[in-house]
């Protein structure tokens, strides 16, 4: 059967050129690199090296990139270690309602510190305005954070002016583009951030790397305690292999963006427009403009995501929903209610993710294969029943 | 970390040892540092150049290298040149030392002034140096 | 020129075996466990596998297993989540002063956050006694962290005794079994303790890899926010490939430990006399008896650290000191310190750890090949110049 891997925005296969460089290391690099001798010496160049790869890919200086265990590590370091070391200089925090739990549950922490936090809507596309963002800035704003790219819908946010105001009104600016590097440009000096979260297992790198970028005499805290390593931020012993394949997939990704990106945006162009004519009562989450290349979520109405999901995988597509029901939680994605969805519309949301391995075949697979199975539960959905009925649905 | 100069000269040091009859010699560092060195000066009194040095050093790579190479720098040089010599020149002269390294080499000029201060004490020259100006030397 | 590494305190090399189980994830595991469709499933499948071996190792129980990052990231998720989410039931905690700084400076966080810590102290062999233990114990005594042994001189702590106590005065008790795990039996039933860490790369895993065991019905709280993983205390995509490898790891660090480790006991108990009788002005740092077996630690007096280490390099031995120029700091090894050793003594240690690679050839040597570097460095040693006219050393 037919194996389409279609969830390229929760993780990516580990390309092979990662492996290699991982395995080379596991194999003839275990030195510590805080060990002076033979052993660690040439690991701590390798680890430099690494560090030099990865600030070149964000545009900024090596001595900006700190090696962190993941994506949401990362951004807990900036937001915590943020806003709690610059607490005397005021206590209003800003970010959007629409960011990843490693974002949101590290502000809602910050909040019972007793931190006000304003938690910025967005528009029917996910999109926060910049007005908006104008109109929530206080005197005592001292951090704001604001993602990328949204992971859920793909929507594309203007760090680019949030961050210009930021640094003219000397407020930390932090952005999460764990879902953004390696998919649009990413440029610190552009997006005049202050600290910027990226994570390895999003560009077929490993997981359990994470970067963060803190910009220089920008000044955060430790998360814990420990050795000396990455200034104290992140301190144990450094994982080579992982800071090595995420320094080796980086490279990969950014110097294969522009062709990468192109492909992939036709291709998400064609499954959306194909999904949306072949399945009645179907709608687009997120922008038709401004959108990641690779993302593709709508909502097949009447129907519950997990179910879709279940349904899609023994067709051998591997896809994820905004449904409550995949999260053990009871609400339906907080990113699809801040849109403005209905419960059932938002329980009814595919994620299709696209990647290296995707082709134009399976894009015709997905649009022509995807309508039987909405039929098939449509046919068992009393919600459905309502609808044609044309009764109200909760 | 340390550069092929360092290595070189920690491995294969220059003038290490004692002079029995030393015109002056210089003792800096202490213990809790983890940092001793003494160096010893052979000065002709008339030339006011130093014929002999040698040194002893009881510290990390950086601080056996520098030692090592401050002896190079200053061997029959006048007492004048000698003076002026600087921790930076010294590092510079091994291609450098890691930043956390630097208070290393300062130990060296510290040990040097040292000894010339002893020679300036026993041969009644003035070398224009003054005791209290090593009392609060400090590193950097 | 021989290549011997004599650092296995400070990492170890990764086993092939657990380098193929790796690379097997890396190239055909790369789901996300929170995935429910084809990708994820047999991920989370493995890394409940996985979790079972680690349980097994330590006789815990697989829901008492939780991975992280580090034992660094473990052992502050023990103590800053442990002291914190207690900290209405007392404000005192106990510790050694001889702990991983992973430890000691998440006592130190915790001191500024106003909780009162004693930090006990060790004998000349770096242990503990039950009795100043027990001494320190106070009505509102909440956490306890003893290691289970030391990772510089190998004293091995009456663990078992302070975690009876505890137990019995219903006080948390963590433990640092980084040192430990592999090389003396660590069974949490038997420790009696409600925490432990451990990490990978000290048993021949991959580096950032860390487990937290957490003992049924003990409260903590996470560091940092994000996912719903690991049971909220670690969120963030798993590592799948290094969870694998440390499960791989441990399994057979375990089994083969009662073996590998009666013959590192020769070899170290060699080494230790071998020095002792080739060097004058010798000393053994650590117990005879009641240390790790891989561990030899001794101080050449009169020499400095750095350079000890790094001629032994040029002789083909990698080893490491507690020398204070070694680390960038200035004060010398804490432990050594707490074990009453002078400055001088405590600049002129080397620890040279044994491990899976290490043979009799290898100690013989070492043993030839100290002796004249001790007597090269010291003979352009002031100190040791001061030594012999009889002078005192300050
Ligand atoms: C006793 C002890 N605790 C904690 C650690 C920290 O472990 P990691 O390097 O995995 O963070 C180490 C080793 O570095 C150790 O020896
Ligand atoms: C936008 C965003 N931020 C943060 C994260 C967390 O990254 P990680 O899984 O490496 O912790 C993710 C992915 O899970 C993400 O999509
Ligand atoms: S119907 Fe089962 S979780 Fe919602
Ligand atoms: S002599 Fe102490 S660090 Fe160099």
């Amino acid at each position: 059967m037919r194996s389409i891997y279609l969830d390229h925005a929760a993780t990516t296969p580990v390309r092979e050129e990662v492996i290699e460089a991982m395995v080379k290391v596991l194999r003839e690099n275990f030195g510590n690199p805080s060990s002076i001798h033979q052993f660690g010496r040439p690991v701590r160049k390798m680890m430099e090296e690494a560090r030099e790869k990865v600030a070149k890919a964000i545009n900024a200086d090596p001595r900006e990139i700190i090696f962190v265990g993941s994506g949401t590590e990362a951004d807990n370091i900036a937001i915590l270690g943020g806003a709690r070391a610059n607490k005397k200089k005021g206590n209003h925090l800003i970010t959007t309602s629409v960011e990843h739990h490693a974002v949101l549950d590290a502000f809602k922490a910050l909040e019972k510190e007793g931190f006000e936090v304003t938690y910025l809507p967005v528009d029917e596309v996910g999109r926060i305005s910049v007005e908006d963002f104008k109109n929530a800035l206080r005197d005592d704003t001292i951090f704001v954070s604001v993602m990328h790219a949204n992971n859920e819908v793909g929507t594309i946010m203007p760090v680019e002016e949030i961050g210009a105001i930021c640094r003219e009104k000397k407020i930390l600016f932090h952005t999460d583009a764990v879902q953004s590097v390696g998919k649009i440009p990413v440029d610190v000096t552009k997006i005049n951030c202050d600290f910027l979260a990226l994570s390895g297992h999003k560009l077929y790198g490993p997981k359990g790397i994470g970067v963060l970028y803190m910009r220089r005499g920008v000044r955060t805290q430790p998360l814990y305690f420990g050795g000396g390593q990455e200034r104290k931020l992140r301190p144990g012993t450094e994982n080579i292999a992982n800071i090595i394949g995420l320094s080796v997939a980086i490279e990969l990704a950014v110097a294969e963006m522009e062709q990468e990106s192109a492909r992939l945006s036709k291709l998400r162009d064609k499954l959306i427009d194909g999904v949306l004519a072949n399945i009645e009562e179907t709608r687009l989450n997120g922008p038709r403009e401004g959108r990641l290349p690779h993302n593709v979520n709508v909502s097949i109405e009447y129907i519950e995501g997990e179910a879709l999901l279940l349904t899609c995988d023994m067709k051998g597509m591997a896809a994820s929903s905004g449904s409550a029901c995949t999260s053990g939680s009871l609400d339906p994605s907080h990113v699809l209610m801040a849109m403005g969805l209905t419960h059932t519309t938002a329980h009814g949301s595919l994620r299709l993710s696209l990647g290296k391995s995707t082709t134009e075949d399976d894009i015709d697979y997905i649009i022509r294969e995807l309508q039987p199975i909405a039929e098939r539960l449509r046919a068992m959905s009393p919600v459905w029943e309502r609808f044609q009925k044309g009764l109200p649905i909760a | 970390m340390y550069t092929d100069k360092v290595l070189d000269h920690f491995t294969n040091p220059r003038n290490v040892g004692e002079i029995e009859d030393a015109s002056g010699v210089g003792e800096v560092g202490n213990m809790k540092c983890g940092d001793i060195m003494k160096m010893y000066l052979k000065i002709n009194d008339s030339t006011n150049v130093i014929e002999d040095v040698t040194f002893k050093t009881f510290g990390c790579g950086a601080a056996i290298a520098t030692s090592s190479m401050s002896t190079e720098m200053i061997k029959g040089k006048s007492i004048d040149e000698a003076l002026s010599l600087t921790n930076k020149a010294i590092a510079d002269a091994l291609d450098g030392l890691p930043p956390v390294k630097m208070h290393c080499s300062v130990l060296a000029e510290e040990a040097l002034k040292a000894a010339l201060l002893d020679y300036q004490k026993k041969s009644g020259k003035n070398l224009g140096l003054n005791e209290e100006d090593f009392e609060d030397w400090d590193e950097e």
